[in-house]
């Protein structure tokens, strides 16, 4: 059982949501971030001071998948992520040594 | 008769602060309900300024001012309805409909009030037809009795400058039975309820405050001494309420609130209410003080004696407004017409004030009581239990409050836009 | 001539309500648009607070309420440019400056008023430009038709008590125009886009509401039987839209919305503007439910249409605005000088109020269409995609709304103090 | 004396738009501080409505106006403590206690602009204690001069119509001093500190300009044309400084934004009114464009002298207040009785503007300073660092201020229902 | 040393936090997430409008414990969030290299 | 390739990032969180009723490293993190079997 976690920009999230369903994902969990790395944050200005903000705004998704189909949830979300431009993030995957559905406590591939 | 411009511009104004009130209440209760059923919470209010509104035009003017083709001392008839032969009556130099329009203000803010008892539970359809039943069985017949000259109450004289009776006790009885009829909101008192948006309860204790001066002061419906004086006094005694609520806090948990001193100003603007233009100055600070530290420590009632009255309607405005209809019989100034006990004027018109407010309370909780058993019964009162856990908002509205989504400040708390929604167009269902 | 007090005071009262409408009319909107663009949404309204009240003073109240020096008609001339000349004129009891700054806000509200069709995506700097364009050549002539004794309108003998025509379906039809003239939001309409914050909404509506007795109440120059009688349609028919909207929402969505009640309140307030002294309680209150339910309606005609009428001014502006002049020729009280279809008077009148309408609607769609084509143009009228992805209030303003921090509550969402930011003064640069 | 019930009307409705300048002003600071410190920073103000009512009442107008029984150049004794003998007065056709209620809520507002200067830091009971000494031995004496007609600066004739010495350059030196005394934040100027909600900051502005009209108008005493006047400069010098702030910040940081149209609009708000009734209109919009641009730019001088006055009380009153008041001097209108500069007045009027400016600043800054260290060496001003960082609302007021959990609509934002918290009924204790 | 990371309902998180204290279990960390699944979201109305909110609120939580106590801290947090209708969850393990307690440098079972 | 998770205090995150950069990493991803453990919460009162809050906001923060880097980043944020005070944190780290970055596609390494 692999878990796959990928750090995507916000607005990608529908189309990797999309493509993950297309390919047969039937879960997952997704939560809020921020991102630092190439991509630049911002400036904003408040009576003439000047306040800078170096983090962007990042969806984590949390894919529990099982270990034949790791490699290809990989190429899915990442093509579904990518712009090209700096920033699209980063998807990783670790070994996950047991899962339990908890409406059942089926575990392995039968709690996904 | 000739119109006196001055009072009528006094009376318009004071008309359009208390129908402020509403939309202040509506944030004064909103800001203390939790951010799943704030929407409910400020629909109640917003829906009892449409109904009651068209009830007062339809019925309500002419059932709790008219006086023939009713029982003269109970309710009047429907002579007037539909405000028809109003429109250029004036009466002591104020256009009638001036007078109906300050009155009808007054009928939407009552009903809204109650509201607050029935918090993160109550079904919207029913909340909207228990509105006009309740103004027809239990508003307007006091109104009639405390406002209209052949009224009983208004006959004994009892002193209720501005409703204390009317609205603020009526309303208050009115919570605690339908909090009884409701019953408890599952986990109170034992799951902790907090207040999300403390912010929107100052905004609406300080549109309360502002509108209250129309309340108060247009009840002169003069802008002349009288007039004044309410308006001092709703400065001063709205302030130490707040005050003295601060203080009885600072002393028993250690910390002066914001909701503290929100809770106490509405306290105080409900205390001062019939006793505005019967004390003077210094009497309104001692009535505020004292209103707002009682209040303080009745709102902790319900937890002993078990009733879910989950904004506290009870605490503040049916104890606060039993304290302001004594105290003029206490300490009114007999300079303004109050022979108290203190001016020296005997017990008789602390008699009589209690009098009026036992009759109040015990009518308005019967009817009320008895409106909320059948309305459960025949519609049923309140929502089931999924809807009241997962959220009053969307369950009867199908809203929720807020969506801040990415926004709070860019990228720092890192929210997500809206996570795939769909819309589609029911327009044209 | 003598001032007459009570009326000066009366008129002061409500130009101070009027002007608070334009911050209402802030959060109406605001809390429509998404989090990410609130500021900007109220930013349209309050400069035009800023650049309406400067017009008004340098030449606005000269164009439309001077006759010399113009063309008697259609505008006024610069003779009474800065208001010079004014400053001891009283005219009927009134100071000629009491009425000036009554009406100035009424140019401010109704440029304001535009700005929510375009929600999202206009060009700061290209609206302010567009406020003074359009104020000169479609509000003042329009308001000089309207209200200058020697305008075409006026003479004609159509009925527009407070402003629907001027006001209403003036800003309903430039925003038509605008919402052309900028194009669809970015995904719209099959991208959700909900309302970020709705107690916003209803704290606007509320504003509103109050602030529009100024706006009605205040449009009799007078505290006398006229003003009441505006002053209690004002109530009776704004809760009776909010209660129409309701009904159509629950039959045709199933749940009725606090957004519903809100929208439905100022399709009432917009319909009853033109009507309010033409009128019987009974006819407003029948007027609101009609306006209410239609506009229910009418909001959804922009998905059908395809334009982008991002916050509905059409539907609820334009089309209650139409609904309430010709409802004057319907079922207008002959008492009240309105010879309408019910009333005996024949379709005259409705003949006339239909051709006020299609003028009005005519001349606003036909010249703001031009302007917005023009700035469009030359300056640009609306912000690049990226800005209107990631948010107009940090593109065009370098601010964002929120920043809720570590504190909604303590420990509970565990959100993180501001990461990592850095200051730099720059206020000597 | 008979009553003018339109004045009185007027006075009245003033005061009460007055009083809801104080919560108007809860909301524009509040909005600036960061959302751990909101509570703290609105309480100030509310906790000011509580204690200087009750000042008022007791002794406040008697020093203030009182001529007897103190030293009539500069103070009054308390032969009217309590309002005594105000009941039934008259004078000049309006009742002194509207007089009372008006000026009370000028005292209000005064003590509550001070509390911008010590956002996030002070000790709540101190700040309470503060409000009256402050009140009593800063505010009451200025107000004797300026207002009482046996003041010094009154009969020295400098021009204050409506309160910019007495309120603004007041508070504004107050705030200096207390700033001074409490010290920076911890992390000042190097950590940034945003606002946290920004539209409550356009709520605020847009409820004191509301409010402002009652300051300023209603400072007339009277609905004649000089409450026109001083109406109707309320509505161009205001926005007229919003827009000046506007355009600094676009050329200075590039972008206009909402933060600084509401710090525009208070700017201007502050210079006009000393100078609302002795401007023409147009004189009154260059004040505002002068005005709006300078306090824009001096903001910024906390930077560089390196005192923490956290939401820019001198930036805005002080430096907004000295404008308008030298403003009167230069070009002030000789129509309106100020013999100014450019009215071919010579310099005489702005020597004695100067003066009471120069003797309100020095005599504010001193006396308020040497109470501030008072306080601080006997109560304590500050509250402790790890308070400050974790923040006061909690430490001083045992609340936070928002609980948004989890309703940010329904499973958007994935917030979890508040996290194991624990009821226990503390109210009997 | 395992990291066990539990998907749960977030009404539950005081049962499962009292159940895990129970257990023993000394310290644990929360955050928010939203879950796509066969639990289905809702549908908001705004103007006539639909709006389809297609995810639910969820709470993660994360406990390091020994290697020993894992399978057991499992079994209590599945047991505690069970409620048995669709969306109660999933709880999964992984293996932790080195675990280190910032207070005082601790590794391992110490820092825990 | 090793993910490092730090659970810190969130006034610590300015220090934690600033260290961080200067020993070379080039970027993170920073989430909130609520921690329970040896810190206690706070109370609140609302009309005189006791309100406990018994969690404590954190960050968390995740850094993929190289092998070789894992030790030393985990001693720059402990370091940094420190005040030496009960709830200062956790810091872990586990094995990654790959590395995406989604703008590229290239994986291990390469990807940070
Ligand atoms: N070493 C890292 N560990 C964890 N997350 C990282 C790391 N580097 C980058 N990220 C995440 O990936 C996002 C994108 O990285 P960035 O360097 O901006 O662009 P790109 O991946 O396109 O080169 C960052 O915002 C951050 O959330
Ligand atoms: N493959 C997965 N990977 C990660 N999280 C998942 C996965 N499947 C489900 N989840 C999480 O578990 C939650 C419950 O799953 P769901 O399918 O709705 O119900 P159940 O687990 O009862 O069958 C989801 O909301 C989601 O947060
Ligand atoms: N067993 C655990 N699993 C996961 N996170 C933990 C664990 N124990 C503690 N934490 C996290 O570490 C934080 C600090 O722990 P705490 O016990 O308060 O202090 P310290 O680490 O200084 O002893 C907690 O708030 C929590 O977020």
């Amino acid at each position: 059982m692999k878990l796959i976690t990928a750090i995507i920009k916000p607005f990608k999230l529908d189309d990797v949501k999309a493509a993950l369903e297309t390919f047969g994902v039937k879960g997952m969990t997704v939560s809020e971030a921020s991102g630092f790395g190439r991509q630049k944050g911002h400036t904003e200005v408040y009576r003439g001071a000047e306040y800078k903000v170096d983090v962007v705004p990042k969806i984590r998704l949390e894919i529990l998948v099982d270990d034949e189909d790791a490699e290809e949830v990989i190429d899915v979300v990442v093509k579904a992520a990518q712009t090209g431009k700096i920033g699209d993030g980063k998807v990783w995957s670790t070994t996950v040594d047991t899962v339990v559905r908890v409406r059942t406590g089926e575990t392995g591939a039968e709690a996904l | 008769m000739e119109i006196d411009s001055g009072n009528t511009a006094w009376v318009l104004a004071s008309a359009a602060l208390v129908l402020l009130m509403t939309p202040g209440l509506a944030f004064f209760y909103g800001g203390m309900t939790r951010a799943k059923s704030v929407l409910n919470m400020m629909m109640m209010s917003f829906v009892s300024m449409a109904v009651a509104g068209m009830v007062w035009v339809l019925w309500g003017y002419s059932v709790a001012f008219g006086s023939e083709g009713g029982i003269p001392a109970l309710f009047g008839g429907l002579d007037a309805w539909g405000l028809v032969g109003l429109e250029t009556a004036v009466t002591d130099g104020l256009p009638d409909l001036a007078f109906a329009a300050f009155q009808a203000t007054f009928a939407i803010i009552t009903v809204a009030l109650i509201s607050g008892a029935i918090a993160d539970r109550a079904k919207f359809l029913t909340w909207v037809v228990f509105i006009p039943v309740w103004l027809t069985l239990v508003y307007l017949p006091i109104a009639h009795w405390v406002w209209n000259a052949e009224g009983w109450i208004f006959k004994l004289g009892a002193i209720d400058f501005a409703g204390g009776t009317v609205v603020h006790i009526n309303a208050g009885c009115a919570a605690l039975a339908l909090a009884l009829v409701l019953g408890k909101r599952k986990g109170w008192p034992k799951e902790p309820m907090r207040p999300h948006n403390l912010p929107f309860v100052l905004l609406g204790a300080g549109l309360l405050w502002f509108g209250w001066f129309g309340f108060n002061g247009g009840s002169a419906l003069a802008a002349n001494e009288t007039a004044s004086l309410a308006f001092l006094n709703t400065i001063v005694a709205t302030g130490a309420a707040g005050f003295g609520w601060l203080i009885v806090e600072k002393l028993r948990d250690g910390a002066a609130t914001t909701l503290g001193i929100a809770s106490g100003i509405v306290a105080g603007l409900v205390a001062i209410t019939p006793a505005a233009a019967a004390m003077t100055p210094v009497g309104a600070l001692v009535l505020g003080l004292v209103a707002g530290a009682i209040c303080a420590v009745a709102v902790g009632l319900k937890y002993k004696l078990g009733y879910d009255d989950s904004l506290d309607v009870v605490g503040v405005h049916l104890v606060g407004g039993v304290i302001g209809a004594l105290a003029i019989g206490v300490w009114g100034s007999a300079a303004f017409g109050a022979d108290s006990l203190l001016a020296g004027g005997g017990i008789e018109l602390l008699g009589k004030q209690a009098l009026a407010v036992v009759a109040t309370l015990a009518y308005s909780f019967i009817v009320t009581f008895i409106i909320g058993k059948v309305l459960d019964l025949t519609l049923g009162f309140r929502v089931d239990e999924e809807a009241e856990v997962s959220g009053i908002d969307l369950a009867e509205h199908a809203e929720t409050a807020y969506d801040f989504g990415p926004s709070t400040s860019g990228g720092r708390s890192g929210a997500p836009a809206p996570v795939s929604a769909d819309s589609k167009v029911e327009a044209d269902a």
